[in-house]
């Protein structure tokens, strides 16, 4: 990582022409040459973010993946479909602001929606538990989803939550048995499901809604076992090495492309979503469409055994001795 | 998983758990036990009844009928598929320090006679965690039961999905849930045995969809570190929060069992839902 | 059931609700509404929202397009199967009051173009009771909409089970859920409308088992009734328990819709979950 | 009801030979003439109870339905089958003391148990609510009861219940849906459904654990849509003329056996089974262990059709304008 220091540097220098960038605009029309000083900051801009995102460092990936002005699933909604009826309630204990359930079309076609539902501002956040579920949520998930299969709708799950709720409520009312509960409905799932990974893919609480015929993930999301600060906590007794542990866990689309967790990674504004919300979300109903597309044309039962034999195969290990610890790839 | 914060609490307490010497401590009334009483008394502390911690093979000894344990897949290994660091030297020294090469023995035995399959978490191999292997070897179990018409029995012990094969250990959770969805499917008993700890993504996949939860006294089982828990709430935790009375009382479990009961109640349970010769009217389509 | 002892309430709000004279008293804000404008304003106070109840009739003249209902069983009269006292009389006076028979109205038509079977209570004909003949027909239509391939859609406005036709009634539970299991083992989607009120055997057995729950703003949804709660718990009941807004809360309703909206939401609903022409693939065995 | 006076004065009769009994026995062997006077003590209180019991009155049959002394689901347990092991909680909020789920045998057959638990005292019935369940005890029953299907195990419920519990956090929780779900559950088991009324049958709280194949109902217990003292205060704004309601509701075993909602009517000791708990038990016992035999025998597609249309067939309706109100029966 001798790349480090520079990245430091470059990504200050970025940011300076930003805010340059954006006094200059607002001052408006009293500065001389105006037009060629922001042709001059906007390509310097452009250059640097080229040279920052050729090949971001996983940690930036983090940064990117749990920005504030990322998509959440309110722009999604807005943006990917059409006739959206959100569905309250697991039907035994309350309906959780923090996972959305409900109807809609995508590509005019009528699907059920499920997703993680972070808020736009810190007072929604509070409401929604910055989008982390608690068992209701996990159930209303699974309601919605048995009543994809009873009415032969598709499913769309779009994935963005940093955990499932670490709260004592959570624990008294079965988070684990509400999770491994959601990943069983979505495993028997008669339904074609397609996975959308958009922003942060927190563990259990990510997998919950996160298993389907196809799984999908946008080019600055993360998906891990643990948060990096976590892991940098236990690894290094040091929490502040987590750019070390975002590398050690291979988070990012592409490294999970390459251990087939993931079947494509969906392309982004350079820079993030959040710079160009309508182009991100383009790229990811295209890709949404011709996935549904392609699992729905399955019979049922073939469809569901390929879903049941691409999770059997995910792992790697060996049965020889000698290949004991031989690395991977 | 999220409870990573409290391993080193399970570390510390795994020492004592095994004090070297003739007389051990109980970790929890702190008494001194003639070491031959608690392993005559099944490591239950004959002082107050705190259950110390099995090893896998202890566990399967407990379990099952002497002579008639057939393993299965014990070559399976790790191969660091992420390069992780530290990984490949801790992983080493578990195998050394056990003489078994993962964190789970699964095969095949009688169980009081009753034949069934059957899956062991070990804590003492890496703190019972699942990566690759763990869940390869709980998914061929529960889909060779299904092969064999045999009921599942899984004794977990986890403090949840292994860190240093990242995500691919979290795929775990889901390959060994679509084997039990299979099971389930296919008419087949499975009873969870919830042993000290069950914790994160173990107790959020295959040990949570039984069809009896069975616990051991005073067993911790939950999802979220209790750490992790206590930052957000800003408050310490209620007694007794997470452990397996707790989780009766919440629904979660169907029955505690002491230690001494624990063979006879699984095999119990199993002829009555069917197993061990006893044929169901099988009325499924 | 259990809800007796409210029944003089609702008596007297349902006086309230239809004023005689050219101006009514809205019961919930007190103000004199001109009684063409609460019409006009599908009987929602114009000043505070309080949505009025409406007899079964006005329920299909909102929802159902003019000139498609095709009614169903309107002949079904009940027999007084127990030989109850008072019933043949109160019974006889609902009939000559409403011009019905029963306390339910079933039939075929349109929402917005889409063909749905529907199922009206009545609140008018002896609290939307449900008897012998009200589950007969809700049956009927859960059952006619399997054969003909049609949605559901049920609006409910009930005391309960009717109590003079004793256990017979509360059978009327059974056979309603069981029509209802029907519809959903054939994928037919049902939507259940909640008015004001809907409690007792009728939330306690199809009301409840929609695919999707509307309520109507304000609308009491309960099982047992507030009084004989309060009696039990001797205390109070919170502001706003049992309401539209407090099952939402709950997790119990999936969407509270004012009046206005309501034709129009369904017919979406209904569209998204595969009705109207729409053909979603069918991919059961 | 002209007998209604002598019956009172022949009830309390009866008490007071059965107190100088009791105090007979107790003096013991030191009164003369012992054996002769027990003897015909004994003789009168047989006399009496048979009169009295002969024809009991419908309110007879409610006081004997909840009797104090009257075998529980306990009882039952201890004495109806072997191997019984309890299965506890929902697996979702928590574990109702009200209701009993377990696994036993009948007559050496592995079951499903379920039924309502009451208490043997005070102090019990305070914990089981005196058998009324909250919604997490109609969701235990069905998860358990879907566990009987999975494993293919038949099942049989025990109904003894004043009604669903009537609480604030009942109704939170959905004790409506509970109840409807728990219905839908026992409507669609592909297991078969053995189920006896015991003691009340207390309208929709009893319904929840009361449909199936057959339904059996023990000679002086009570099934109905509310109890009489709220029927009379609905009525006659009077709950003192509870007796009357009793009679106009048609609670007992043999009005429902007429009315078709029963299948059969357990025989029990005279005067109630609190007299001969263990001949009661017999009783039961044989009557389940032959109607489960019964409907085992039937191929499961038909026991569900014939279960089907048992209940669809509930209930008594005109459609000729001439019968309207005509009169039951
Ligand atoms: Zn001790
Ligand atoms: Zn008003």
């Amino acid at each position: 990582m001798t790349t480090a220091p520079d990245r430091g540097e470059q990504e200050r220098e970025l940011q300076q022409l930003e805010e340059q960038l954006a006094q200059l605009q607002a001052a408006g029309s009293d500065v001389p040459d105006l037009e060629t000083r922001l042709q001059a900051l906007r390509e310097r801009v452009q250059a640097l973010r080229e040279a920052l995102w050729r090949q971001p460092t996983p940690w930036q990936v983090v940064q990117a993946a749990r920005h504030p002005q990322r998509p959440k699933l309110g722009d999604y909604l807005q943006r990917l479909f059409t006739d959206v009826v959100e569905l309250h309630g697991d039907r035994l204990f309350g309906d959780d602001p923090a996972m959305f359930c409900g109807l809609a079309r995508l590509d005019g076609q009528a699907v059920v929606v499920v997703g993680h539902h972070k808020g736009k501002d810190t007072r929604e956040n509070v409401h929604r538990r910055w989008g982390m579920p608690n068992p209701e949520g996990y159930r209303k998930a699974a309601r919605v989803l048995r009543l994809a299969d009873k009415l032969g709708l598709p499913a769309v799950t779009l994935v963005d939550t940093p955990a499932a709720y670490p709260g004592v409520e959570a624990e008294e009312r079965g988070q684990a048995e509400a999770i491994a509960r959601s990943i069983l409905t979505l495993a028997q799932l008669r339904s074609p499901v397609v996975v959308a990974i958009t922003g942060e893919g927190g563990s259990g609480g990510a997998l919950a809604i996160g298993v389907g015929d196809r799984v999908l993930m946008m080019q600055y999301a993360i998906y891990s076992v643990i948060p990096p600060e976590g892991c940098a906590a236990i690894l290094w007794r040091d929490a502040a090495r987590k750019e070390e542990a975002a590398s050690a866990l291979k988070l990012t689309a592409q490294d999970l492309l390459e251990l087939g967790v993931v079947d494509e990674v969906v392309p982004e504004p350079l820079g993030g979503a959040h710079l160009d919300p309508e182009r991100a979300a383009q790229f990811l109903r295209e890709a949404l469409v011709r996935h549904l597309r392609e699992v729905q044309a399955l019979p049922p039962e073939e469809r569901l055994q390929r879903r049941y034999d691409k999770y059997r195969r995910m792992g790697r290990f060996t049965a020889h001795p000698e290949d004991l610890l031989a690395g991977g790839r | 998983m999220l409870n990573w914060l409290r391993r080193p609490k399970y570390e510390s307490v795994e020492r004592r758990d095994i004090p070297a010497g003739l007389w051990a401590k109980c970790p929890r009334c702190g008494q001194l036990v003639y070491r031959k009483e608690l392993e005559r008394n099944l490591k239950v502390c004959p002082k107050c009844g705190y259950h110390h911690r099995l090893s896998g093979p202890e566990r399967l000894r407990l379990l099952v009928d002497e002579g008639t344990f057939e393993e299965w897949d014990a070559e399976l290994a790790s191969v660091d598929p992420l390069g992780f660091p530290e990984y490949a030297d801790r992983y080493r020294h578990a195998v050394q320090r056990t003489g078994r090469r993962e964190a789970v023995l699964t095969g095949r035995g009688r169980i009081e006679g009753v034949e069934a399959a059957v899956a062991v978490l070990d804590f003492a191999f890496l703190g019972g965690s699942m990566g690759s292997v763990v869940g390869e070897k709980v998914a061929r179990t529960f889909e060779r039961a299904v092969e064999l018409r045999l009921p599942v029995v899984t004794c977990s012990a986890s403090g949840g999905a292994r860190m240093q094969e990242g995500v691919l250990s979290l795929m775990q959770l889901a390959k060994t849930v679509a084997a039990v969805g299979r099971l389930h499917t296919a008419g087949l008993p499975f009873v969870s045995v919830l042993c000290d700890p069950t914790t994160g993504g173990v107790t959020a996949s295959f040990a949570m969809l039984g069809d009896v939860h069975v616990a051991e006294p005073g067993a911790l089982i939950g999802f979220a570190g209790a750490r992790v828990i206590e930052q957000t709430i800003r408050q310490k935790l209620p007694e007794g929060f997470q452990t397996a009375e707790f989780l009766l009382r919440r629904g979660l479990v169907d029955l505690i069992v002491p230690r001494s009961e624990l063979k006879s109640t699984l095999a119990r349970l199993l002829r009555l839902m069917g197993a061990g010769g006893e044929v169901a009217v099988d009325h499924r389509a």
